[in-house]
């Protein structure tokens, strides 16, 4: 098992409070695995992310335990953590197409930074360009500025870079949401290209695109206001959905040839909670069709089938 | 890249035109007539002599041509690299005058500036880098910018200089000197130098720093200081970047405010009677010198240009979105 | 501070006299004939004159010449001294001074109205020169004898008028006793002359070896290096002066106590005659009665000038004033006097705005201009205004820009304004001159400001011109008429006497006018190297020998 | 002269100015927010503080002293007493009466001066930003000739021109002079916010040009522009302290670079009067200081970036 | 209604505009009432610069957008454009940057009120203000006073749609007014599109996402670096991709039912195109497969015109 992560809690400090983004996220994940995260815009699909790599000033690690290979990583402690970067767990981020400094060539970043890790760049040169040809891109692209490449470019870069050092685990957050469909699926099956080549070992590709993580994941996770809401094998995600917001959500995305006149799809209605002062209990309850009595109760992340986690009482 | 710069120096030239057509302008539109003043100091016994000066000086100077004229003749005489006969130090050539003027300016105001420059911006980094310094540069920062040119000046004037008798507080080098390759001249030289170069320095160093520390914060924050910090660079090399891009914006803000620490040296300059152009425009205005005015001018206004145009030139050679949206072209 | 000490790249600081106050500009011209812009010294220290005045002992000194003398009422013959070479070593004689004198026919040079009453220079021998006059002015003959320095003829003898008349004349070669050393931004260097002619038929030596005027670039620079004994001799107008010198410091004045300065000119309040109500003698009269001179005197300048006589006549001119005149017309300080005056003239307040009207009940509206940062006389015009307005006269200091107010000056678009054009000289003629001048141009550049026009009066100007300077009675008859008629019109207000601004450093020369070695005015203002100036320098002594 | 990337740099460094890169909105909602930094940022609070004590002196002058400040009132070179608190002139002038009186003049210059500084770079600025093409390219043309004159020297030569000159006709050129940078940042801003959607909706509702420039853009940056405003007033200030200090100040009354002015000429250094000339400089240093202070306080308060937490 | 005639636009660049970037070239496409057309393509191929040009928020380089008949180009005077804005009204692609994020949005209601109908009284346009969002399935209450920050997504493009609904428009144009939302509220957006339709409403919606512009639309317009390359009715063009580029565009599209996997790239690129089998050197705009069914292609020479820009991984 490569992930395990348990009962993770991250906070945003603001003025008004504590924003709970993360409120117990507990998963783990397998070797191999390329596990999918999606959820509405502001469920915390980045900060979960982010917690895994690297919190930034306003995060603050609040409780739950992450362990990568048995060992725990210290996701609170950024001068400890930083061993474990780039190496280890590594990133690509939402913005990859402003992740690159933009006044330096872009191999001589990576040579700045390879050697401010201690890591020789010399040896390290043929595997890079072995990588960036895989990905469809020519070696001279170190040579410029990422101002001279196009967006897709730039993602492709970022992807190389991040997975340099072979890490054990990859976040990739949102890497394909701005580029053209046709990009787009092309990124998306690099990133598989990457895992079965074992440059990564395992990864989480987050998006709030469904039908995307269907395509690349070996299994789905859903997130709602902060907490997952189900963890299943991508096909079963799809054909057995068990939480009412999976559904809803699936119901939702019209497929090609479904029209209008044909099939009328319908939205969630009302609105994801409040991280600031999130309710009680189930937090999708306030949409739910469902709900009743028992979901003022907080419902365990249970395994319902093998490798099928569901938080809602409800689920059969 | 060359119609880049084609088109920039197109810019730069209607600049420069409008900008000496404007110079031109100003002074001829002064009230007062500067032949009348010229006479009027002459102190000519008999209103007949007085009659036949005025006549001689209006031609001297090209007054009794058509405007039109005179303006052809100034760019005439621009091209030839002749701004005209002073009237104030009549009959000197402006130029001479100027020449004698411009190496004392130049030698405040260049290392005022990019020293200034140079140190405001590596304070500033540092400033970014601490609670504690922030909160000492900072506030010193804003005082300095805050500071009278001249005040600066009077306060270093009279404490280093009067009260101290560390400095000496007027002229460019000892009276007792003349210029010659030794050291006692050079020392006196630098002992002169020293004050007014040194309240230049201060005023400007402030504004500087500020700047970079405000923009180091920015950079510090931006999305590829974050990805590297994901990537475990330390945090020397991501400052490193940070304070790299920062100072394209510096370089910019250089451009910018070189008529400002031009315009601040001329005040220094007076205070510490400092035979450099601020002196020469300043008395010029007094004695309706249109031609000395001109030339003094002129030397700014191609001086902040041609600066204007190395900061762009430079520019390029650092910024490299710069570089490659001229090679692209149109994108 | 020790860098102004000099030393091997220097001047010897103890031969070496450090002068400012005169220069007000990077050195341009040392053209003797551009009298109102040459290098400080151009004439005096390098050019020479034909005599040179004391003005204090009121006697001509012969100089280049040696003495000169009226063979008839239009004849006047000129000895020339023997021995004197320009400092190329050509020998100096009368077709020098014939040439000078014949400069005068171009348009350019200032003195060119010489020739409507001259008729002819011609050199009789090598040391005479004769000339004869159509219409002989005595006074503004001798005036110009002392004034107007001679120039080698074999130098300028190919000069275009151009170059005469407006040459920056870079390598000036004249007889005096220094000679041109170097210039720069900031400076005029001067060296000693050894084989000036002088050593030998005077036997006085100018004591400097050298002499370096710094170019004036604020007072309040200048006043440090005084203090500092960097400068020894300083010809600005050093505010606070009179503290320095009372405190006993290093610093000297002509006079040890007020008004510390020799009054060197008279500063007028000029009323323009053309306006209502300025041009009502007795609304002029009110004016003058109003100012407290008093006030400005103290309040203003600290003591270091005096209040002019009612006649402004410098006390050099004291013998031309006629004091009975003066008692019964002249004025002074006394604004109940003032306020009767108007009354009596029909101004009164009818409006009740505490401001007069004019008899015909139009409302007094006055500004007093003086040049924007001329601060003391700013402050003067202040006081001026305020004793104007307590006597009931609407008048306001106002501050334009010097060429704006010369501009106004000059076409006469000004109520009242301040002026000291005129300097001491060997004849009260200047002033009058100054005062009355007549026809009143489009363009007054000097002269007559006020636009004053009285026929009879400039006719006695005129007669005073043609009246020999020996003839003392006789001016005094005829300045004594025109002061019945200045006082009793009163077309300018005398207000204070200028001083000669001058203050000395005694740690490395000595025996300055203050330190009674002389009484030889210690400036080298232009035109003040002929009134004594050089002699001044010849008396210095080196304070260390 | 103009960089693609020099919208931050366009404030002046010697002004450092609001460097944020993007427009700063302050949604009303989100205004109450805004106060709550604003009430506990020390830099605003105490610059204000400064500011707010000065400009009372200044309008409370006539009660803070019974001197018209150009009166000689006292004996001369006094050094400060109980009696006069900041000493006297040469002339027996009060040099405290001066300094309050000299405040008013320096206020109503940064704030005229300042004011058409800013109403000038906002017209150049909106105008060239919202338009864009080849109006933008003139109006950029003419900024940069302004820019480039110094505009010290234009300010003298058009202080020589006139016969008299009072602090409004002085601020009034001052502004004209040097609103350069301001348009430059202001169109840089522009230039975002227009390519903002709300606009085009505006020009669908039928909006006309100006409409949008003034209810759309402009207060969408009302706290840019506002921080843009103190800092010309800033720079107006010194302006005029510098044309008054080399004598071509207001012909008649006082400021406190005059005050310097006179200090110097009269011999203020060598005579060791600092209580004249000390005071003027302090004055606008302390104004314009806290003014530049409490910009860096606004700018936090309207930038979390900037905030400390 | 709307009919566009070869239509092309040419942004300016360079100092004083003298070169120029070609954005859209030779278009021409109509929009009939009660139709919804769609307007496909990826970034840059020009979506938005038609509709812009369409609302007179950008000018037209060559040819002729005509509306009603009347060439939109002649509405020069303000007078003019007001009417047509009348008919003929946009929503974007953000509905965050569609607010003035300092004002209430409700504001946009207003704003057309101060521009359309400063003499309605406050009563009478409270109703009709009352009327649209409750087309658009909005409650007043909800939004009345609200800040932009303190709506969803979902609901602002409402209030947005609401907003073109208080005026009698003809025309809707919808600029990817779904992209930046949730799966959870874009469909009810777009179903709201679809609405319209029944109240005789035209609609140019413009997207990238193909299985949305299946969803609504009648009339599909392929767009590919500002040309037209497909061109027909959506159930035509969705069903039997003439194109290459269509095809390829189809088969990146993620799906729920298929399996990238299962459905290879090069696929797409085994049938040849039928224009350029036609015309190999260039020929009309486009070549009519069916009475519906436009096609067009510009490749240039001999090369094969595949579907992207050649295949990136
Ligand atoms: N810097 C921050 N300060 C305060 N709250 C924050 C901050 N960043 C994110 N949040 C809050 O944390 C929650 C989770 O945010 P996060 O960015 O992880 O969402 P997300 O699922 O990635 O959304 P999206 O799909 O929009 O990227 C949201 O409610 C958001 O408002
Ligand atoms: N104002 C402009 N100036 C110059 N070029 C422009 C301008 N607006 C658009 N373009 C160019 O025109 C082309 C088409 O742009 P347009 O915005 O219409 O594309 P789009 O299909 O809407 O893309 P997206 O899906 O990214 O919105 C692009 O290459 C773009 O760079
Ligand atoms: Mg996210
Ligand atoms: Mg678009």
């Amino acid at each position: 098992m490569t992930l395990q992560v348990r009962d993770l809690r991250v906070h945003y400090r603001t003025t008004r409070g504590d924003v709970r983004a993360l409120d117990g996220v507990t998963f783990a994940l397998a070797d191999g695995e390329i596990a999918g995260l999606a959820g509405e815009s502001g469920s915390g699909k980045t900060t979960l992310g982010k917690s895994l790599v690297r919190l930034d000033g306003r995060m603050r690690h609040v409780g739950g335990r992450v362990e990568l290979d048995g060992r725990e990583l210290p996701i609170g402690d950024s001068p400890r953590m930083e061993r474990f970067r780039f190496r280890e767990v590594s990133v690509i981020p939402q913005y990859a197409m402003s992740a690159l400094n933009p006044t330096r060539r872009i191999g001589t970043m990576i040579r700045e930074l390879l050697r401010a890790r201690g890591i020789g760049h010399r040896e390290l040169r043929p595997e890079l360009d072995r990588r960036l040809r895989l990905v469809g891109l020519s070696p001279d692209v170190l040579d410029r500025y990422p101002i001279e490449l196009s967006g897709g470019m730039k993602q492709r870069v970022v992807m190389v870079l991040s997975t340099l050092l072979d890490p054990a685990l990859l976040v990739a957050d949102e890497v394909t949401s701005a580029l053209d469909v046709s990009t787009q699926r092309a990124v998306a099956e690099a990133l598989v290209e990457f895992r079965d080549r074992g440059f990564v070992r395992s990864m989480i590709v987050v998006t709030h695109d469904l039908s995307l993580v269907y395509q690349i994941a070996d299994s789905v996770m859903v997130m709602y206001g902060g907490r997952l809401a189900e963890k299943a094998p991508a096909a079963a995600i799809v054909a057995a959905p068990r939480h009412p917001y999976t559904r809803k959500l699936l119901a939702a995305l019209p497929e090609p040839g479904v029209r209008y006149e044909g099939k009328r799809l319908s939205g969630i209605p009302g609105s994801p909670p409040e991280l600031l002062d999130p309710p009680a209990g189930c937090r999708f309850r306030a949409r739910c069709p469902l709900a009743d009595e028992q979901c003022s109760r907080q419902p365990p992340f249970a395994e319902v089938a093998p490798g099928h986690h569901v938080a809602c009482w409800k689920a059969e | 890249m060359w119609r880049y710069f084609g088109r920039k120096l197109l810019i730069y030239l209607l600049t420069l035109f409008a900008a000496v057509t404007v110079n031109w302008m100003i002074p001829r539109f002064m009230p007062g007539d500067p032949v009348q003043s010229r006479l009027a100091r002459a102190s000519l016994q008999s209103p007949e002599a007085s009659a036949a000066m005025e006549e001689y000086y209006r031609s001297v100077f090209g007054l009794d041509l058509p405007v039109w004229q005179q303006y052809l003749n100034f760019w005439g005489g621009l091209l030839r690299g002749d701004l005209g006969i002073s009237m104030w130090l009549f009959p000197q050539p402006v130029t001479g005058i100027l020449a004698g003027a411009v190496p004392y300016s130049l030698a405040l105001l260049v290392p005022a500036i990019l020293l200034s420059w140079y140190a405001g911006n590596k304070l500033g980094a540092l400033a970014a880098r601490g609670r504690w310094l922030d909160n000492t540069v900072l506030p010193v920062g804003y005082l300095l910018t805050a500071m009278p040119y001249m005040w600066l000046a009077l306060l270093l004037a009279w404490s280093l200089g009067i009260v101290a008798d560390l400095f000496p507080v007027a002229g460019a080098y000892g009276f007792g000197l003349q210029p010659s390759w030794t050291w006692t001249f050079a020392a006196s030289l630098l002992a002169h130098w020293f004050l007014p170069f040194l309240s230049l320095f201060l005023v400007a160093l402030g504004g500087w720093a500020i700047g970079m520390r405000n923009l180091i914060i920015y950079e510090l924050e931006s999305d590829y200081a974050n990805y590297l910090e994901s990537l475990g660079a330390p945090r020397r090399l991501v400052r490193r970047y940070a304070f790299r891009n920062a100072m394209l914006p510096q370089l910019t803000g250089l451009a910018v405010q070189l008529g400002t620490i031009v315009a601040g040296s001329l005040l220094t300059e007076i205070v510490f009677a400092y035979p450099g152009i601020g002196y020469l425009i300043l008395q010029a205005i007094r004695n309706q010198d249109f031609f000395l005015l001109q030339g003094a001018f002129l030397f700014i206004v191609i001086g902040v240009l041609i600066a204007n145009f190395v900061v762009d030139l430079v520019y390029v050679l650092v910024d490299p979105r710069v570089r490659v949206q001229m090679q692209g072209g149109a994108a | 501070s020790g860098a102004d000490s000099g030393d091997a790249a220097g001047y010897p600081r103890e031969q070496t006299l450090y002068t400012t106050g005169a220069q007000w500009g990077p050195p341009a011209n040392w053209n003797p004939i551009m009298t109102w812009e040459y290098v400080t010294g151009t004439v005096g220290l390098a050019y020479e004159t034909l005599f040179l005045y004391d003005a204090q002992e009121r006697e001509y000194i012969p100089w280049l010449a040696e003495g000169g003398e009226w063979v008839s009422d239009d004849v006047y013959e000129l000895n020339l001294r023997q021995g004197v070479t320009w400092s190329d070593g050509e020998p100096f004689t009368s077709e020098d001074v014939v040439f000078t004198v014949e400069l005068g026919r171009l348009e350019s040079v200032p003195y060119h109205p010489l020739w409507d009453w001259l008729e002819e220079a011609e050199a009789v021998d090598e040391h005479t020169v004769r000339f004869t006059f159509s219409d002989p002015k005595y006074q503004q003959w001798a005036n110009w004898l002392y004034f107007n320095a001679i120039v080698p003829e074999h130098l300028w003898a190919e000069r275009s008028e151009e170059e005469v008349g407006a040459g920056a004349n870079e390598n000036p070669v004249g007889t005096g006793p220094y000679v041109y050393e170097t210039h720069d931004q900031d400076r005029m260097v001067w060296a000693r002359n050894d084989d000036w002619w002088a050593t030998e038929a005077l036997d006085v030596e100018v004591a400097p070896e050298y002499i370096v005027d710094i170019v004036n670039t604020s007072n309040e620079a200048t006043l440090s290096q005084v203090q500092q004994g960097n400068i020894d001799l300083s010809n600005n107008f050093l505010p606070g002066i009179a503290q320095l010198v009372e405190s006993g410091g290093q610093i000297q004045t002509y006079y040890s106590e007020p008004p510390y300065m020799l009054p060197a000119n008279t500063a007028w309040l000029v009323p323009n005659t053309t306006r209502e109500p300025l041009d009502d003698p007795e609304f002029r009269r009110a004016i003058a009665s109003s100012i407290d001179m008093e006030r400005i005197v103290t309040g203003v300048y600290g003591e270091l000038v005096e209040p002019a006589d009612p006649t402004g006549l410098l006390p050099v001119w004291d013998e031309y004033i006629d004091t009975d005149v003066v008692a019964e017309l002249g004025f002074e300080y006394d604004p109940a006097h003032a306020r009767e005056l108007l009354a009596g003239a029909g101004y009164t307040d009818s409006d009740g705005d505490g401001f007069v009207e004019t008899p015909d009940g139009d409302p007094v509206d006055l500004a007093l201009i003086v040049p924007s940062g001329w601060t003391d006389w700013m402050e003067a015009a202040r006081v001026i205004s305020e004793g104007a307005q307590e006597a009931g006269i609407n008048l306001v200091a106002e501050f334009p820009d010097q060429n704006a107010l010369v501009d106004q000056r000059a076409s006469g678009d000004f109520d009242l304004l301040i002026n000291n054009e005129r300097q001491v000289s060997n004849t009260p003629w200047t002033y009058y001159e100054y005062i009355f001048r007549l026809p009143v141009l489009d363009a007054q550049s000097t002269v007559n400001f006020g636009r004053y026009e009285n026929e009879e009066a400039w006719e006695l100007v005129n007669e005073l011109d043609r009246t020999p300077v020996e003839d003392i009675d006789r001016m005094r008859e005829i300045t004594s008429r025109l002061q019945e008629i200045q006082l009793g019109e009163l077309p300018i207000i005398p207000l204070w006497y200028n001083g000669l601004w001058s203050q000395t450093s005694g740690s490395t020369w000595t025996n300055w006018p203050a330190d009674g070695g002389s009484h030889y005015p210690a400036s080298l203002w232009r035109g003040y190297p002929q009134l004594g100036g050089v002699l001044m320098l010849t008396e210095l002594r080196p304070a260390s020998g | 002269m103009s960089q693609p990337s020099d919208e931050r740099a366009a404030a002046p460094g010697a002004a450092p100015g609001p460097e944020a890169p993007a427009p700063v909105a302050v949604p009303a909602a989100r205004g109450r927010t805004a106060w709550y930094f604003a009430l506990r940022n020390r830099k605003l609070v105490g610059g204000l503080a400064v500011v707010a004590l000065l400009l009372l002196a200044g309008a409370a002058a006539p009660l803070l002293t019974g001197h018209p400040p150009n009166a000689e009132v006292g004996p001369p070179n006094r050094p400060p007493s109980a009696e006069y608190w900041f000493g006297t002139t040469n002339f027996g002038q009060d040099v405290f009466s001066q300094f309050v009186y000299g405040l008013r003049a320096t206020f109503l210059v940064g704030a005229l001066g300042g004011g058409i500084a800013a109403v000038a770079g906002m017209a150049v600025g909106f105008v060239a930003g919202y338009r864009g093409g080849v109006v933008d390219e003139i109006l950029n043309m003419i900024t940069n000739v302004v820019l480039v004159l110094p505009s010290l020297a234009v300010l003298l030569i058009v202080a020589a021109y006139l016969d008299s000159r009072g602090v409004a006709v002085q601020a009034f050129f001052i502004g004209l002079t040097s609103w350069p940078w301001a348009a430059r940042a202001i169109r840089a801003q522009t230039l975002s916010l227009s390519s903002r959607d709300f606009v085009d909706l505006a020009r669908l509702s039928g909006t006309r040009t100006t409409g949008i420039i003034l209810r759309e853009i402009a207060p969408n940056m009302s706290s840019y522009l506002f921080m843009t405003f103190i800092l010309l007033f800033g720079g107006a200030v010194l302006a005029a302290a510098g044309l008054d200090f080399v004598g071509f100040g207001p012909t008649d009354g006082v400021s406190l670079g005059l005050m310097m002015h006179n200090a110097v000429n009269w011999g203020a250094l060598q005579l060791g009067m600092w209580w004249w000339f000390v005071p003027p400089g302090l004055g606008i240093t302390a104004i314009v200081g806290a003014m530049y202070i409490m910009n860096v306080g606004l700018d936090e308060v309207f930038n979390p970036r900037l905030r400390e937490m | 209604m709307l009919v566009l005639d070869s239509v092309s636009k040419v942004f300016p660049t360079g100092a004083f505009g003298r070169s120029g970037v070609t954005a859209v070239r030779d278009v021409s496409f109509a929009v009939r009432p009660g139709e919804v057309v769609s307007l496909i393509g990826e970034s840059g191929s020009g979506k938005s610069t038609i509709g812009r040009m369409v609302l007179r928020l950008s000018s037209v380089t060559s040819g002729r957008i005509t509306f009603d008949g009347a060439d939109i180009a002649g509405l020069t005077r303000s007078r003019q454009l007001k009417e047509y804005h009348r008919r003929v009204q946009g929503v974007f692609q953000d509905p965050f940057s569609s607010y003035n994020p300092i004002f209430p949005a409700d504001r946009v209601l207003d704003v057309v009120r101060r521009g359309f109908f400063p003499d309605v009284g406050a009563a009478a346009w409270r109703e009709r203000v009352d009327e649209a969002l409750e087309v658009v399935r909005l409650d007043p209450g909800q939004v009345r006073g609200r800040y932009p920050h303190q709506l969803s997504g979902g609901q602002l493009q409402r209030l947005l749609v609401a907003r073109a609904l208080l005026l009698d428009i003809r025309l809707l144009v919808a600029d990817e007014i779904i992209s930046m939302l949730d799966a959870s509220t874009r469909i009810d957006v777009l179903n709201l599109l679809a609405d319209l339709r029944a109240r005789g409403l035209g609609v140019l919606f413009v997207t990238h996402d193909l299985a949305l512009g299946n969803y609504v639309s009648d009339t599909t317009v392929i767009l590919r670096r500002g040309r037209v390359v497909e061109m027909g009715a959506t159930a035509t063009v969705y069903a039997d991709p003439a194109h290459p580029y269509t095809r390829r565009l189809l088969a990146s599209v993620p799906r729920l039912d298929q399996r990238w996997a299962d459905l290879p790239l090069d696929a797409a690129d085994t049938r040849p195109c039928p224009y350029h089998a036609r015309h190999p050197h260039g020929g009309p705009a486009l070549l009519a497969l069916a009475e519906d069914h436009h096609v067009g292609c510009f490749a240039e020479g001999d090369a094969p015109c595949q579907g992207a820009d050649g295949p990136p991984a």
